[in-house]
């Protein structure tokens, strides 16, 4: 069913559908609408969950761990300082291999406070051994959602997975959005089936610690399970489309690459900004396009050195600060490894932090800087403030 | 009636000779019996029960963090309710995550009104890390974050009020126990998971590492803390203080000086000075629980 | 792709107006997008909210400053915030004014003023000119269709505030349409 | 051994643990002197004193050798020795 939704109620809307037994959570702009929706759902019949009216993100997770190892399919969402206060939560549930599904509306951090949008908060939890899936639009925020359950209970897989979209600018924004009946999901997921489960009849011990003798080997496997959620991704992706009609097959999206001599490596909503732009400037003549990242963690570095291919010069939109770094935004190290070729040039461009605007011609400034080889510094800073 | 011959607990586990705690974990899970699901905080019970992949318990049992323990119970509660399921929800946690780190989290259950029981076992201080002082470090204890010295006697401060704070919350059963006194342990234990909504449990488990006494002694270490009247046992039960155990109180030197983490209110010389202070702790609580036997 | 953009102050239903105006056009079977500049204002500070409509499925992001179509909730707005900024030409602007306006209206832009203060007034009972302001818009835009948004606003609101706001959008949507 | 996902282990293997080696004093048990009162059983730490018809024993593959039981019995009926190594 085609309906115009708030991008925070069409992910409501998914949550619904994929039928979690807990949902524990926090409000913070701007994920807020989301959970109230949920907290609205279950008040009204809509959603058979147990809502947790916990007093912090740190319960939040702290609660999902707990119902997740109980045997439940668990759900969150949270965005920015909420985000950073469960940091030790979120290294935790990886570790314990849960499978917890969390929104992350994509928002700064403070200081300065700053409810806008850039990546800074779920790019920093880069090494806690979530999965990190980054949605371009409202209708990709709702999918991945589902997709997410699949691959995270996958016996494969069995890690926590963020699903990221940028705070407001998705969330808070009324577009057409596709949604699937019940049955559909049903049928393209199925009910979580626990390998570890705290149980009376079965004890068990979870979350143990580990001697020096066996640490590594844990933290090995679950590095392991990131590199199979490669395939498991892709391979959910190609099952959701086959059951909804949207391809989620490939963890990178090629727009106008084929010829391209420029590439603007991308996350998130600035990807359609970008589209765009890379219309205008095509028009103009520039041989210009985007790769779309759309799995961060596990990063599909394969993909991404096939997608650009032949294409000499690449700029990397950052919605992120790794201060101190010489390139200065995270993805681009990223980018730059799998190219892993010296003669082609890979430049970070730091942009639109603290929910800065991006507009088309920024995009194509940004292009000419690509194009005359300068790059690795913050991009749109008003230079009267400096 | 609780099985008191049933052992949750497994031989083979880290535990001092001797532990307070060790013990304690016993009692809790005869009073609370094989239908738990046990839900602990990083500590030194944790430590000592389960290194991978050597695990003591019996029951099925988790741990997820210092602080947060509360919070994860609440999520095993709220799963078991939505799974139609039975098991009681127990926490238990030493002191440093139930009176200090882990406060949000515990409030935060106690408020949301879970049926969880937690238990402190509280052995005054963080013996996992060391013997550093928590708010459950009693007045002039020496640790290793509030060491005597030529300018202290120890810990300033006197143990924070636990069992009211949880009482405040309007929990409906709130008890204090202690190893001293086994069958008291199990009888409170059981009567809690019993209770519909979050009950509070706080056993006195003297460490004798971090305490500074020989690990025979344990028991005989609790039965001084309740003879002298600086621990009482107690129920709250809807808010209302009852069932306080009354003795034939002993001065309270007779439970400092057997301990090394008092040892300096003794030396060179008896601080008579301090000791009274001590002492007054204890006649507070006497007058407070009305504990003192009448003859 | 055309593009809106609705001034109003905190309170007044900017971003209400943004949202049923998209939700409108998409009933009215185009794709819309609408979104407020984000922010932390509080009741009466200046608020901004945007819609977008195409034909195609809408990719931009970015706020948007060459509107086609901008309308006004407020006129005491104007002398503080440049309602008129990056219009296009051929564009249309709804200024909700008893009369005369402060600023002087950008060359081809098509300025319809309307009391929709009066107007919401005497059919709502309350000074709330957002629904108004979107029956105006339908008229003037041609955009959204007035049965989509009477369909959006009976989405929206319930029982006879539904009836008294609808009421309302209609007539605005007559009172340009008798005008023009 | 495959490592149980997510740092998890079934009941049973901290018997493998033999903390018996840790022992340096033995607890000695007289079973002439015991009442069969049970206060050993209860109070052990490791919970290793076993009853077989009303008689108590220590399991030394597990008894620490901590004394609690000795110092609790009402019937003085346990000793601690030296361990003999």
């Amino acid at each position: 069913m085609k309906a115009i939704l708030e991008g925070s109620h069409a992910i409501a809307e998914a949550v619904r559908l994929v039928k979690p037994d807990v949902i524990s959570a926090y409000p913070i702009t701007p994920q807020t609408h989301i959970v109230e929706r949920l907290a609205e759902m279950v008040a009204e019949g809509e959603l058979e969950s147990e809502y947790i009216c916990v007093e912090s993100e740190f319960s939040a997770l702290s609660a999902c761990v707990g119902a997740s190892a109980a045997g439940s399919r668990v759900y969150s969402a949270t965005s920015s300082q909420g985000l950073l206060f469960m940091a030790e939560v979120c290294f935790n549930a990886a570790g314990m291999r849960q499978p917890i599904v969390m929104s992350i509306a994509n928002r700064a951090v403070s200081a300065p406070l700053s409810i806008w949008n850039d990546q800074q908060d779920s790019l920093c939890l880069r090494d806690s051994g979530w999965i990190q899936l980054y949605a371009e639009d409202v209708q990709e925020s709702f999918d991945l959602h589902i997709l997410a359950y699949k691959v995270a209970e996958d016996h494969r897989v069995l890690l926590p997975v963020f699903v990221c979209f940028d705070g407001f600018i998705i969330s808070h924004t009324y577009e057409p959005v596709d949604i699937p009946d019940e049955k559909e999901v049903q049928a393209y997921l199925p009910p979580y089936d626990p390998v570890n489960k705290l149980d009376a009849d079965e004890p068990l011990s979870m979350g143990m610690y580990a001697t020096p003798e066996y640490y590594m080997e844990f933290r090995y496997e679950m590095d392991q399970a990131m590199v199979r959620a490669l395939s498991v991704l892709k391979q959910a992706g190609k099952e959701f489309k086959e059951q909804f009609g949207r391809d989620y097959s490939e963890l990178v999206e090629s727009y106008k690459l084929e010829d391209a001599e420029v590439a603007i490596v991308a996350m998130g909503s600035i990807c359609g900004t970008i589209k765009d732009a890379v219309d205008e400037m095509r028009s103009e003549g520039k041989k210009v396009g985007l790769l779309k990242i759309r799995a961060f963690r596990p990063f599909p570095a394969e993909d991404v050195k096939n997608a650009l291919k032949g294409i000499k010069k690449i700029g990397v939109f950052e919605k992120n600060i790794s201060i101190g770094s010489r390139m200065k935004g995270a993805v681009g190290y990223e980018v730059k490894d799998a190219i892993g070729d010296s003669s082609v040039q890979v430049l970070s461009y730091v942009a639109g932090l603290g929910g800065r605007d991006i507009r088309i011609l920024d995009i194509k400034k940004m292009t000419d800087a690509i194009e005359a080889g300068n790059g690795d510094c913050f991009f749109g800073l008003r230079e009267e403030l400096i | 009636m609780a099985d008191r011959t049933l052992e949750l607990v497994d031989c083979g586990h880290r535990a001092c000779g001797g532990c307070g705690p060790a013990f304690a974990a016993r009692l809790i899970l005869k009073g609370a019996g094989e239908r738990s699901i046990v839900c602990a905080s990083t500590g030194c019970m944790e430590v000592f029960s389960t290194p991978y992949p050597q695990t003591a318990w019996k029951v099925p049992w988790v741990h997820s963090l210092f602080q947060n323990t509360a919070a994860v119970a609440s999520g095993v509660e709220a799963a078991l309710k939505r799974q139609g399921r039975d098991e009681h929800v127990l926490c238990i946690c030493g002191d440093g995550a139930t009176f200090d780190i882990g406060v949000l989290c515990i409030s935060g259950a106690f408020e949301r009104g879970h049926n969880i029981t937690y238990i402190c076992y509280d052995n005054e201080a963080y013996m996992n890390t060391g013997i550093q002082r928590s708010g459950a470090t009693p007045f002039d204890a020496s640790t290793t974050t509030s060491p005597a010295g030529k300018k202290s006697f120890g810990n300033t401060r006197p143990k924070k009020d636990m069992p009211q704070i949880l009482a405040a919350h309007g929990a409906p059963y709130v008890a204090t126990c202690s190893i001293a006194y086994p069958n008291d342990v199990i009888k409170k234990v059981e009567r809690a998971v019993n209770i519909d909504g979050p009950c509070y449990i706080q056993i006195h488990t003297p460490c004798c590492t971090g305490w500074g006494f020989d690990g025979s002694k344990t028991i005989e270490l609790g039965k001084l803390a309740i003879e002298t009247g600086l621990w009482v046992n107690y129920e709250i039960v809807n808010g209302k203080v009852e069932k306080a155990k009354k003795v034939k109180r002993k001065p309270v030197e007779d439970y400092l000086r057997v301990q090394k983490r008092f040892a300096h209110l003794f030396k060179p010389s008896v601080n008579a000075e301090e000791i009274a202070k001590i002492q007054a702790i204890a006649d507070a609580n006497a007058e407070k629980y009305g504990i003192d036997l009448k003859f | 792709m055309r593009e809106l953009r609705i001034h109003g102050r905190g309170g007044q239903g900017s971003v209400t107006a943004a949202e049923l105006i998209a939700v409108a056009a998409f009933k009215s079977g185009v794709f819309s997008q609408a979104f407020p500049a984000f922010g932390v204002e509080r009741r009466g500070a200046p608020v901004q909210a945007f819609v977008r409509f195409s034909d195609e499925k809408i990719r931009l992001r970015s706020q948007v400053y060459e509107p086609d179509y901008v309308i006004v909730q407020d006129s005491t707005l104007i002398k503080d915030v440049n309602v008129f900024s990056g219009m296009k030409k051929g564009g249309i602007i709804l200024i909700n004014t008893k009369g005369e306006i402060h600023g002087t209206i950008p060359e081809g832009v098509r300025f319809i003023p309307i009391d929709a203060t009066r107007l919401a007034l005497d059919v709502l009972g309350v000074p709330i000119t957002n629904t108004t302001l979107m029956g105006a818009f339908a008229a003037a835009s041609g955009e959204i269709s007035l049965e989509a948004l009477e369909e959006a606003v009976r989405e929206r609101f319930s029982g006879s505030l539904a009836d008294k706001n609808v009421a309302a959008s209609r007539a605005a949507y007559d009172l340009i349409k008798g005008g023009a | 051994m495959a490592l149980r996902i997510g740092c998890a282990a079934a009941p049973g293997q901290a018997r493998e643990n033999k903390t018996g080696s840790w022992r340096v004093f033995r607890p000695e048990f007289d079973h002439d002197t015991c009442t069969s009162c049970g206060m050993c059983q209860l109070v052990c730490p490791e919970g290793c004193i076993r009853s077989e018809n009303n008689e108590f024993n220590p399991d030394y593959d597990f008894c620490k050798g901590c004394g609690l039981c000795a110092h609790e019995c009402p019937a003085k009926a346990i000793t601690m020795e030296t361990e003999e190594k």
